[in-house]
């Protein structure tokens, strides 16, 4: 059976997108300070945080930031309708990979040093997570036929029993964009100053937050297509948000247990674990089909 | 005007004008008699290239065929095409004897020589007796004209910039001789169908490099010179090879021939195939042969953009992609192509990243690109082969754009650092546009390369773990074109923009090309129609590629360049629409105290680092080739196709 | 090789302290480190001539926020000297005493400060739970969290009951017990990757720089100015804690030692604590010069002071640990090593630049 | 790595550490210097003991309009002044001063049976 979502659905998805992610962070913040014995914000304090943002009156260095960060912006946005209305996953996949560029160009643009340091380690960050990504999204190709999202609805099984392997990989993808230890490079507090972001300011900074809550849906999204139960749509949806908010868990466990590591360790440690896993598990399948078809 | 005539005479405009005019400009007198041959070359060739596609469109079955018998030349009697192509051959060859003697290229020497008498004993002695001559054949196919309008076109705005360029520089007559001539050489190429006709031009063309990379006549570029030549003559004797092996085992004399073979294959042909593709690597400077593109740096900036981009290279591309409807009766070679081009692809983009010589860095992404292209054509299914088509012709504007705008910093500002054109956004806004440009039109969506890139992915279902090189190669492509791009932005406060003053002969082409790269990506559509479904059917393959209202659809996905392309703009806009008051401007931040303003980097030297990674890359790129070659040895041994 | 300057510092509040190294970086790669000091320079030593020496104790106590108890026990030390009197033993017990539970909750912050340069929050967050308590007993017998104002010229301000006594023992024990419950952390993959190796002092540099304290006795060098038995330390059994890893590594795992060392060291005092007095009073001239010197939990500290005769004193000279830690730390940074380790390296030195500019 | 997480799972389920301060205050140790305080004014003589023995120089005692006033930024809560005072006017407590907006002195006068009581604060 195929199953469509309708285009209500979809375009209320998509609005709610940024709020859903936004929820979750809040809710990241709320766990993440009970895991260290504290109070923690309220569960509305990225959105808080944004009100006031905006509030602020903005210091800028330049308008070739702005563009960046609403190009930023507008990229994710756009990713994030599609995924919503079931397009392509590769196309969806680029754009991501698309606002990451502007919003290193953002950091680059900015002729400061932990600007450029940041700039610098989102393009290390870069080249650890995109490879894992493409083959997620590849591998994801492979056993549905099709790129498109709406066609993960129409298997027969959920993808994490044909290919669990790469979601364990996506782990990795997932703490390098939600700024978590051990990957938390780009944005390293203590080492560079919130690096990319450190030049904005205001509103433009809030928008850069805005970004990050579409990041976390997508990603988000992008690794719960794996939880599709094909056929039914109200277990779809329990277990695509059961997964999501499992994921993230497992994120913060992990950001709360391990300390930051170098970008060269990040390197090696995406290159060993996340791409040999997704190309174990490609094998995996391919060699149980050929077990199959020849048996 | 009839058709056959018309077709002559658009076929004449592309090959022989460009070719006659490069002669005339060896001899002409002046400046100005120079500028109107060079002008009569490229717009005959550009009208010649339209007309002659425009022609394709009404020829039966899309192709045009002609067959050239014997000509009748006073005094000579009647002579056969193939006569005047196997005399012209031999005059070259002897040519690059003289040539590889006074440079003392000794084993291009040795090769030359053993090459010639080849030739000779094959054309007058083998083939003579086993009655295996043949008329030459010309065979043009959407293919070729695809490849015809691109060199025509972005070759001919390449020589328009060339002239600006070149002004006031030494031996300009035999530089644009070269120069001109290479445009008529290349489409003549494209358009050979027979084998030795092919090698002839392609000879031609290794000899216009070789004097085009020399043209400074230094040390340096004659050393380089010296190895381009070496190397591209290793590759015309694998073409030799290839002809020798084919006309003896199979009879074959052709391209198309070997194209369309069905039934039962001999093992011959095989290594024939595999001998032209080595041929077709070497001229694409794929590993390990990527030395002579990147050593042909050292010629002037125009000579760079027409070999990377249109010419020379793409016509390794252009065998290659011809050649691949065979590959599906010998999986090993598509497949050991497929991972020498990817192979390629991932060394050179992340060699790339240690590299700040922003023609360094330009050749190593042609050489990335030309193996990710090689790459898909190893892949040949149908989706593979479109995919290709389109990286070759958005890479092929992209590159000559981009090009043409290092080479206007370098003429204007001597520099090919990357690191002192940092912050040129505030200096020269006019020519850093124009390389940021270039540089977001090879790496971000909706443009044509990003498309080609999304294709290949796709495409690269049919050899899963291709994808790996693939995903590797593209994130390392992003990385040093983001950081190149992020030298150019960087300043640490809005400048007053000058008014900016740019020849026309510099900012027409770099112009014409700004607008077919973004354009023709608006219009991709259009394009798969009228270029690449056609080209793709042309060559014997279905077509999955459907290109329905503003969406290209693959068999599984679809892109809508249009919408992505307009969604961003729109933001774009948005943005620009923001005032930003100069009471809300401040400095960077560093902690505290004025920025010491240095900045710069990246590049990864202890990881990424020519001296550090070459050697394994080189290393491996030798292993592939030679174990390319042996497959097709030991299937001549075991006599049976692999 | 193209170098990029990074300013590290001084005014930004995640980095440790207001120091500033000018980073010069090829990549990541440090290159050159350059040191500047003096951002926070508040004129402590001039107010100490200005002021009543017993004042001074409260100013001495204002030079470091982290070591109150060092900095006033060298003070009125040194003062004490002068005027030739003697702390009573039990007030000698209570300095003792003080000294440890400062050496603790300093260490423990430390320990935390670095789990936060390194992106570990959670270690940051529980060791600061755990610091805390110590604090909390600090302020149970001093009356205060940070400036505890006990010492005194001749002795100290506050007697300690024997109810404190036993609450500190056990507030002994808890910190005992939640030192081994996060002890495990230390064997941590990412922590050893952070710190292992990185800042390598060896001895030889370790002495020819001057190193002192933890970082000098991480680096082999058996030095503990406690072993000279000023105060109670003399009738106290104890090992200066030395290892030899001379990296971030060793200065983690010596501070990490030293905790359990103090832990053991108040046991004793409580044990040995003896009753009587707690303050000698005085009204000798203070007339000539003093050099008194405490281990701070960052080293040595080092006081000199001089008196005329008259009512205020003509000098006080203070040396502060971190002062004759800046140059192994600049030996250490310019070894080479990345721009995320700059945190680690000059955390592990325990840098408190504004006791040193005072 | 498996020691933390023992530590973070445990305290999922623990009570909190933290307390949202300025609702939620901890009851002050006893013997805590939390801030001073002129409690019992009825008995001060004047003497001026207080304001000599402060380091900082926060008390000021005005004999003549029979009034003690503190600085409360200047005031360091060492408890000097608690210690010196003969007739034990001085107290500190255990809680710590509000965050304040603006410089006030913290002015606390003697009342006197028939004169009109002046404002505690000002």
């Amino acid at each position: 059976m195929n199953f469509q979502p309708s285009i209500l659905f979809s375009i209320l998805l998509s609005i709610a997108a940024p709020f859903i992610g936004m929820l979750i962070l809040g809710f990241d913040r709320k766990i993440t300070a009970r895991m260290q014995n504290r109070v923690g914000p309220p569960i509305l304090q990225p959105f808080y945080d944004v009100v006031k943002l905006f509030g602020k009156s903005e210091l800028m260095v330049k308008k070739a930031q702005i563009l960046f960060a609403l190009m930023f912006v507008g990229t994710l946005l756009l990713s994030t309708v599609l995924l919503c209305f079931g397009g392509d996953l590769l196309v969806i996949f680029f754009l991501i990979s698309t606002g990451m560029i502007f919003y290193t160009l953002g950091a680059y643009s900015v002729k400061s040093g932990f600007s450029f340091i940041g700039g610098n380690r989102e393009l290390y960050q870069m080249l650890a997570y995109e490879p894992i990504f493409m083959l997620t999204v590849f591998s994801v190709g492979l056993i549905t036929k099709s790129f498109r999202v709406d066609q993960i609805f129409g298997l027969e099984v959920p993808l994490v029993a044909i290919i669990p392997l790469p979601l364990v990989s996506m782990m990795i993808v997932f703490l390098i964009k939600m700024q978590k230890s051990p990957f938390d490079i780009s944005t390293a507090h203590t080492e560079i100053i919130s690096g990319p972001m450190i030049e904005y300011s205001g509103g433009y900074l809030a928008l850069l937050k805005i970004a990050h809550w579409y990041e976390i849906f997508l990603v988000i999204g992008i690794m719960s297509l794996f939880f599709v139960v094909p056929g039914n749509p109200v277990l779809t949806v329990v277990s695509m948000a059961a997964a999501g908010l499992a994921i993230y868990f497992v994120s913060i466990i992990i950001d709360n247990v391990t300390a930051r590591v170098h970008w060269n360790t990040m390197l090696r440690l995406s290159a060993a674990i996340g791409i040999t896993l997704i190309v174990v598990n490609v094998a995996i399948v391919y060699i149980v089909a050929y077990i199959a078809g020849g048996a | 005007m009839d058709g056959e005539s018309a077709k002559i005479t658009a076929i004449a405009l592309t090959t022989l004008a460009p070719l006659l005019a490069g002669l005339l400009c060896y001899i002409a007198p002046g400046r100005k008699s120079r500028n109107v041959l060079i002008s009569a070359g490229i717009v005959s060739a550009m009208a010649g290239s339209v007309l002659l596609f425009l022609l394709l469109r009404g020829s039966p079955g899309h192709t045009i065929r002609i067959e050239l018998g014997s000509v009748a030349i006073p005094g000579l009697g009647a002579i056969s095409a193939n006569e005047i192509i196997t005399i012209a051959e031999i005059t070259l060859a002897a040519a690059f004897i003289y040539l590889a003697a006074r440079i003392k290229a000794f084993y291009a020497l040795a090769l030359s020589i053993a090459q010639l008498g080849a030739m000779i004993w094959y054309e007058f002695s083998y083939a003579p007796a086993h009655g295996s001559e043949h008329a030459v054949r010309i065979l043009i196919d959407y293919w070729s004209g695809t490849m015809c309008l691109i060199v025509s076109i972005i070759g001919s705005l390449i020589v328009i910039y060339a002239v600006k360029y070149m002004e006031g520089q030494h031996s300009q007559n035999r530089f644009f001789a070269y120069f001109v001539g290479f445009l008529g050489a290349m489409n003549a190429a494209v358009f050979c169908d027979s084998l030795a006709a092919f090698l002839l031009f392609w000879e031609i063309t290794t000899l216009a490099s070789y004097m085009l990379i020399k043209h400074e006549q230094n040390t340096e570029s004659l050393q380089n010179a010296k190895r381009a030549f070496q190397l591209n003559v290793i590759g015309g004797a694998g073409i030799s090879a290839a002809i020798i092996v084919l006309g003896i085992a199979c009879n074959i004399s052709s391209l198309g021939e070997i194209a369309a073979l069905e039934g039962a294959i001999a093992p011959a042909l095989m290594l024939g195939v595999i001998l032209l593709c080595f041929g077709a690597i070497v001229k694409s400077a794929q590993v390990p042969f990527q030395s002579w593109l990147l050593g042909a740096m050292v010629a002037p900036t125009p000579v760079s953009a027409l070999l990377h981009s249109s010419t020379m290279v793409k016509l390794g591309i252009y065998l290659i992609i011809r050649l691949s409807p065979a590959f599906s009766h010998f999986p090993a070679v598509g497949y050991m192509l497929a991972l020498i081009g990817g192979f390629s692809f991932v060394s050179t983009a992340i060699i790339a990243i240690s590299q700040n010589n922003a023609k360094k860095v330009l050749a190593y992404s042609t050489i990335g690109n030309l193996g990710l292209i090689i790459m898909l054509a190893g892949i040949h299914t149908s989706l593979a082969i479109s995919a290709a088509i389109i990286l070759t012709i958005f890479h092929a504007i992209s590159k000559a754009l981009l090009f043409m705008g290092v080479g206007v910093v370098q003429h204007e500002m001597h520099t090919r650092d990357i690191e002192d054109t940092e912050g040129m956004i505030a200096k020269r806004p006019l020519i850093a546009t124009i390389i940021l440009m270039g540089i977001v039109t090879m790496i971000i969506p909706p443009f044509g390369v990003f498309v080609g890139k999304y294709m290949a992915i796709q495409a690269s279902v049919a050899a899963p773990w291709m994808m790996i090189l693939l995903a590797v190669g593209s994130a390392a492509t992003v990385v040093y074109y983001v950081k190149w791009f992020g030298r150019l932005i960087s300043t640490d406060r809005e400048m007053e923009r000058k008014p900016e003053h740019m020849s026309t002969l510099f900012s027409t082409p770099l112009a014409a090309l700004l607008a077919g790269a973004i354009g023709l990506s608006f219009v991709i559509v259009q394009v798969v129609a009228w270029f690449v479904d056609p080209a793709v059917a042309s060559m014997g393959y279905d077509v999955v590629l459907q290109a329905i209202s503003v969406e290209v659809v693959t068999p599984s996905g679809y892109i809508s360049s249009i919408a992505i392309g307009a969604s961003m703009a729109a933001v774009l806009l948005a943005g620009l629409m923001i005032k930003l008051d100069d009471s809300k401007k401040t400095r960077p931040y560093s902690c505290g105290i004025e920025f010491p303003g240095e900045l710069g980097g990246m590049y990864m030297h202890g990881y990424a680092g020519e001296d550090k990674v070459n050697k394994y890359v080189n290393f491996a790129g030798i292993a592939l080739i030679m174990i390319f070659v042996a497959i097709g040895i030991i299937a001549m041994a075991v006599g049976k196709v692999m | 090789m193209v170098k990029s300057t990074i300013t590290f510092g001084p005014q930004h509040p995640v980095f440790p302290e207001p120091i500033q190294f000018i980073l010069k970086v090829v990549d990541e790669k440090v290159v050159l480190a350059e040191p500047q000091i003096g951002y926070v320079h508040r004129g402590i030593e001039k107010a100490f001539e200005l002021n009543d020496p017993k004042d001074n104790i409260f100013l001495a106590e204002r030079i470091c926020g982290i070591c109150p108890a060092p900095h006033t026990t060298a003070y009125v030390r040194g003062v004490e000297s002068l005027m030739g009197i003697e702390a009573p033993p039990r007030a000698k017990y209570i300095r003792t005493i003080m000294n440890e539970l400062n050496r603790i909750h300093s260490h423990i912050l430390w320990a935390g400060l670095l789990g936060d340069a390194i992106g570990f929050e959670s270690y940051f967050m529980q060791t600061w739970n755990y610091r805390e308590k110590v604090l909390d007993a600090i302020e149970k017998i001093s009356g205060h969290r940070v400036t505890y104002a006990m010492n005194a010229i001749g002795g100290v301000r506050r007697d300690m009951t024997n109810e404190q006594l036993r609450g500190l023992e056990k507030t002994m024990d808890y910190v005992e017990s939640s030192l081994e419950n996060i002890e495990d952390v230390m064997k941590d993959y990412t922590i050893k990757k952070r710190t292992q190796g990185i800042g390598i002092l060896t001895e030889e540099e370790a002495r020819r720089d001057g190193a002192v304290g933890p970082t000098a006795r991480a680096s082999g060098i058996s030095q503990d100015l406690r072993t000279s038995g000023y105060d109670a330390y003399g009738d106290l059994k104890f090992e200066p804690v030395v290892v030899n890893n001379c990296d971030s590594y060793g200065r983690f795992a010596v501070r990490w030692q030293e905790l359990k060392q103090s832990i053991d060291l108040i046991r004793q005092c409580i044990v040995k604590m003896p009753s009587g007095e707690i303050l000698t009073k005085s009204n000798n001239p203070m007339n000539g010069e003093a050099i008194s010197r405490v281990e701070a939990p960052r080293g040595e500290l080092f006081y000199y002071i001089k008196g005329n005769g008259s009512k205020k004193l003509e000098r006080v000279k203070v040396r502060t640990p971190t002062f004759a830690n800046i140059i192994p730390t600049v030996t250490m940074l310019s070894k080479g090593c990345q721009v995320a380790d700059v945190s680690v390296i000059v955390l592990s030195m325990d840098p408190c630049i504004s006791c040193t500019e005072r | 790595m498996p020691g933390m997480l023992k530590i973070i799972f445990g305290n999922l389920f623990k009570k909190r550490a933290t307390r949202l301060y300025p609702f939620e205050k901890r009851a002050p140790f006893e013997n805590a210097r939390g801030s001073m305080d002129f409690a019992h004014m009825e008995n001060c003589i004047f003497c001026n003991l207080c304001a000599k023995n402060c380091p900082p120089k926060a008390i000021t005692v005005d004999r003549a309009n029979k009034r003690n006033a503190l600085d409360p930024l200047r005031c360091i809560q060492c408890g000097v002044c608690a210690e010196a005072c003969p007739k034990k006017v001085i107290e500190m407590r255990g809680q710590y001063n509000e965050p304040c907006y603006a410089k006030r002195t913290h002015v606390a006068a003697q009342v006197v049976k028939c004169a009109q009581t002046p404002p505690e604060q000002k």
